[in-house]
């Protein structure tokens, strides 16, 4: 009974699909979907020769949604729920994409009010999303306490975006030609309060994180990316950023208001997990430097199109695409409109998607607890990539 | 790197694991960030635009009965169908009208029925569906529907999210008691 | 240069779209045997794979590659159409590995088969599934005429009539043939 | 015949107050590891039960005892109930030569510290057998790691420990603690600040705390060696470690910090007063530092500490020869 059990060919079909290639003596590892690294339900199948690895293979879908077919048995406005599910650490990113797309469409004008609020909402919402990858990135490296101060801090901004937004993680706050709800008193104190408090919080990360030398020699000089590796992969973000790539969306292909603004786009060329840290780290700055900005220029006026698309708004034929910066990288958004009710297709280009799959050429050779590190520098939200 | 600055890095290095130390230890002093919930709650102007499950607003003239003229807009616009809106039946006549109604038919005149009350006769709404959007409360054509701050909802079973709004409606207006012939108006400026 | 690229394609039709209206710079119809030629240089002018996806269109699957570049703007949109009865393109994935995996959730979603993917077997689908969810009914076709935005075409093919609106029939050999002006 | 009866009567009441001594203070580490934790990271830690979450041990081990005991499939069921036995007992013994107080020592043996060290290493075993035994590839990369690391760090500290026993001139750890004095410039860390040093680091090390707790890893190998244990088997595992941080603590003590000699008024309360601001040093690391990575980790060993260690052996016996 017991060998005939252990004869078994096991696995199911992917691992079975894997180990086909796989080497002599070597062993084959299952990493998730149920692992406390794989933030969720990712599963990686490793090839490992002691502890290094040989060979690795994500398998998604563990989480799919199909949110694409969705879009096509809901109306344009019946869809905006679904984008604050796509992916929960950035939101509003995807929010805006699909908003801008629809917007671009059927050439919706957004009031200059609308703009500035969905740029700080959308900035605030970045620095949630940093920060969530920030405390989740060192607990993968085996240090506790930060995630907790990084949600102390996520904290205050969930109470800040909830004043805005209404809700506390899947924002879907946006609505064609402007947003759901326009600021009160308390958001602007608040967020007056967080800016210079947020500021006094970055030396203590750098102190207690960034500077610990038993953390740098985790990620510095591991998971190198290439220059053309992230073009070919078509990784963008913080993981093309840290590669001497200075490629932001909000720069590359200016949307909003946001050239008004005076900020920088953070660049490290060394391409080492350390490069993608150090970059989150400075987009914080730099979108709490936005922020201060937009809530100092915010100028009077609505917050929405007085003729908002209601449910049953038709979108014009066509079909627009829409990029914006999100937490992870580059968020799009295709929508092909036949006139229809419903549209005809619409298409989620997940920055996540593309950064994940550098991770098989990047892991190999790589001891497994790299692998844990690179996977961690690669800011995944499941949900987003599987959509 | 001469060796001089390799042992100057190191001890640096070294001193980076004491710094990390002084940090915690600084915060293991301080005060604790964390709300006890059940015992503290958190600050109430915060939660004054949260939007919870979605609730009823009472007409103005009668704070047992809500806004709402049961034309079923909110129930198509709903992205994942957790409304159910019941219409009111017209009163039911007494066969000594009908038969009038039904003479008077016959003479040829035209009768006015008596048509349906523009009220709900049943509003359901199922929590657990909703997914929050506020589709519902811009679609309503009369601003029947706005979002609760119920912050604190916790339930054992899939039906207690299962809400009837017209009785929680009334209940909150019999909560208020007669005072409350000014507040639904409030509300509804805010809404 | 973008022009320069354009220039050795073998298209089908060049269109040059309005940034602001459609978020892409540049629209590129390809027949399939060229796609790899296409990559390959786009891969040699440093150009970024941003997703693979298509449309179900009443003519075919047209798929759609969206390529972008790190250091200029402008989105470029490769076309290619695909019968429904067998659909079948050359895989991408040798010059733009991230392809892969964008391919696999294309043949999950539409049931194309991309023949020179290393590893095509389902990604975000169960393995299992022989169902592809985003085919459309027959009836719930659209000419991809009427799908696309205009776009100011800058040079097509005689012949090439995807972007001539089929509505109205008698005009679509006038327009194919000068192959000018805006279509759709 | 007499005094044979009152040593083995001695040993005996030792042995079951060493039980029970070792099983309170796993409930008392647990409360202060998790009250440590959350005090660390600015929130309550236990709270609700009892006042502050006093009674949460409790609560832990009840719940610990009532779970089912789960052999997984394939597993050899001898080997895989024995490691958690083997983790456990021999923890016990360790505690036999350790001078609490004056007098208060379960068997004053001449040769202490190397029982200690002798029985120290049959932990390592217990942590093979239980990851080769669960029939599981996370267990079985934790027991890897456990052999490799606690057979590294055994040599650094074996060599600090011999440092001092150069220095006093035996292995009794009664009589280390008696030849230092009561004020802490009289004990023998201002005379071997470096042997303390890799003492610590090789500690932490060798009870597999963080920074260096690799062999469970919980990112990595999400348990390690216990990832397929429930209940009181994990109970044992968890009982051992904070027994073996107690054992290390102790054996820094008498060595480095005069045992129960301390100002004013000596006694046991002073050793346990130093055991336990070791502990909460332990702890207070574990909530600070990320986890090194494997080969980090032998390498500090191998590059660092056992030069280290060997060159201070030597300046010690040097020195000793000189004057």
């Amino acid at each position: 009974m017991r060998n005939e059990k252990l004869d078994l060919v096991t696995g199911d079909f992917y691992t079975q699909n894997f180990q086909k290639g796989a080497r002599e003596n070597t062993l084959i590892l299952n990493m998730g979907p149920q692992h406390p690294s794989t933030h969720g339900v990712l599963r990686i199948i490793l090839e490992l020769d002691g502890e290094y690895i040989v060979r690795a293979e994500p398998i998604l879908g563990y989480l799919h949604r199909m949110h694409e077919k969705m879009a096509e048995v809901k109306t344009l406005v019946q869809y905006m729920p679904n984008m604050g599910r796509v992916d929960y650490g950035h939101p509003l990113a995807w929010n805006w994409a699909f908003a801008g797309a629809v917007e671009r469409l059927g050439g919706i004008e957004v009031p200059e009010r609308a703009e500035y609020l969905r740029v700080i909402s959308c900035e605030l919402n970045r620095i949630t999303s940093h920060l969530l990858w920030w405390g989740a990135y060192i607990l993968d490296l085996g240090a506790f306490t930060p995630i907790m101060y990084a949600f102390d801090d996520r904290e205050r901004l969930l109470d800040i975006l909830q004043i805005v937004t209404g809700s506390r993680l899947t924002y879907s706050s946006f609505r064609f030609g402007g947003v759901c709800a326009d600021i009160n008193d308390k958001f602007k104190e608040l967020v007056n309060d967080f800016i210079p408090y947020m500021r006094t919080r970055l030396p203590m990360y750098k102190g207690l994180v960034t500077d610990n030398i038993i953390l740098r020699k985790r990620v510095e000089e591991i998971g190198y990316f290439s220059p053309d590796m992230i073009r070919r992969y078509g990784a963008t973000g913080p993981v093309a950023r840290g590669s001497g790539l200075a490629y932001d969306v909000r720069r590359a292909e200016p949307y909003s208001v946001y050239n008004r603004f005076d900020w920088k786009v953070p660049v490290y060329e060394k391409g080492d997990a350390m490069a993608r840290y150090l970059v989150r780290l400075d987009e914080i700055e730099q979108s709490l430097n936005i922020v201060e900005q937009a809530m100092a220029s915010l100028p009077e006026g609505k917050h929405i199109v007085d003729k908002a698309p209601k449910y049953t708004w038709k979108a014009p034929k066509g079909e627009a695409y829409f990029a914006v910066e999100g937490g992870r990288g580059k968020v799009g958004v295709q929508v092909v409109s036949d006139g229809g009710k419903n549209p005809y297709k619409i298409k989620l280009r997940a920055p996540g998607f593309s950064n994940l799959s550098l991770f098989a050429e990047a892991s190999q050779g790589t001891l497994l607890a790299d692998a844990v590190a690179i996977l961690g520098s690669l800011d995944l939200i499941i949900p987003e990539i599987d959509r | 790197m001469n060796p001089i600055k390799k042992f100057f890095q190191t001890i640096a290095d070294l001193w980076s694991l004491i710094v990390g130390l002084q940090i915690t230890g600084k915060y293991f002093c301080q005060r604790q960030v964390t709300v006890h919930y059940p015992r503290k709650e958190i600050d109430p102007e915060i939660n004054k635009t949260y939007r919870g499950h979605i609730e009823l607003v009472a007409s103005p003239k009668d704070p047992t009965k809500p806004k709402c003229i049961s034309c079923l807009m909110c129930v198509s616009a709903c992205p994942s169908g957790c409304i159910t809106v019941v219409k009111s039946k017209p009163p039911k006549l007494s066969p000594e009208e009908e038969q009038a109604i039904k003479d008077a038919e016959a003479r040829g005149e035209k009768v006015k029925k008596p048509s349906a009350p523009k009220e709900p006769a049943q509003w359901k709404y199922d929590f657990s569906l909703c997914s929050l959007c506020g589709t519902c409360i811009e679609a309503c054509a009369v601003d029947s529907i706005q979002f609760s701050n119920e912050l604190y909802v916790v339930g054992t079973s899939r039906n207690d999210f299962k809400y009837d709004l017209l009785a929680r409606l009334k209940s909150q207006a019999e909560k208020r008691g007669p005072v409350a012939e000014s507040k639904p108006e409030a509300e509804t400026k805010e809404a | 240069m973008i022009q320069t690229v354009l220039d050795q394609l073998n298209a089908q039709c060049v269109a040059k779209c309005d940034h602001a209206k459609t978020g892409l710079a540049w629209s590129v119809f390809l027949p399939a045997s060229e796609l790899l030629r296409a990559v390959k240089l786009l891969h040699k002018e440093e150009f970024f794979l941003e997703d693979v996806t298509a449309i179900d269109a009443k003519e075919g699957y047209l798929l759609v590659y969206h390529f972008d570049h790190m250091d200029r703007p402008g989105r470029l949109a490769l076309r290619v159409l695909v019968s429904h009865d067998a659909p079948r393109v050359p895989s991408i994935a040798p010059v733009f590995s991230g392809a892969e995996w964008h391919e696999r959730e294309t043949r999950d979603f539409y049931g194309i088969d991309f023949s020179g993917n290393p590893n095509l077997v389902p990604l975000l689908l169960p393995a299992d599934l022989d169902v592809h969810p985003l085919q459309k009914e027959e009836g719930a076709r659209a000419y991809v005429a009427d799908l696309l935005s205009p776009c100011e075409v800058l040079r097509s093919e005689p012949g090439f009539d995807l972007l001539t609106p089929k509505a109205v029939e008698g005009d679509k050999k006038a327009k194919a043939g000068d192959g000018e002006g805006t279509a759709a | 015949m007499n005094g044979i009866a009152t040593e083995l009567i001695r040993i005996v009441v030792g042995l079951v107050a060493v039980a029970a001594f070792v099983g309170l203070n796993g409930l008392v580490l647990v409360y202060a590891e998790r009250k440590g934790a959350g005090h660390f990271q600015r929130r309550p830690g236990p709270f609700e039960v009892g006042p502050h979450g006093v009674i949460q041990p409790i609560a832990d081990a009840l719940k610990l005892i009532g779970k089912q005991l789960f052999t997984p499939e394939n597993a050899d069921p001898f080997l895989f109930w024995l490691a958690p036995l083997l983790s456990f007992f021999p923890v016990l013994l360790l505690f036999v030569p350790l001078p609490f107080g004056p007098v208060l020592t379960v068997w004053e043996v001449d040769l202490g510290l190397l029982l200690i060290l002798a029985f120290a290493g049959i932990n390592v075993l217990a942590l093979l057998l239980a990851g080769w035994a669960s029939n599981n590839k996370y267990g079985l990369l934790g027991a890897g790691r456990a052999v490799a690391q606690s057979v590294a760090y055994e040599i650094p500290l074996l060599l600090t420990v011999l440092a001092i026993a150069f220095q006093s001139g035996t292995l009794n750890l009664s009589t280390i603690v008696s030849q230092q004095g009561s004020w802490p410039w009289q004990w023998n860390i201002v005379t071997q600040p470096l042997a303390f040093i890799i003492y610590l680091i090789s500690a932490l090390g060798e009870t597999n705390r963080a920074p260096f707790d690799l062999p469970e890893a919980e990112s990595e190998l999400t348990a390690g060696f216990h990832t397929e244990y429930s209940g009181m088997g994990f109970g044992m595992f968890f009982l051992a470690e904070y027994a073996n941080m107690i054992v290390v603590s102790g054996v820094c003590t008498a060595l480095f910090l005069g045992g129960w000699k301390g100002p004013f008024v000596d006694g046991f309360w002073w050793y346990l007063v130093k055991v336990y601001a070791l502990l909460g040093a332990m702890i207070w690391f574990r909530w600070t530092y990320p986890r090194v990575r494997f080969d980090q980790l032998l390498n500090i060993n191998w590059k660092w500490l056992l030069p280290l260690a060997t060159l201070n052996l030597l300046g010690t016996a040097f020195l000793m020869k000189v004057f």
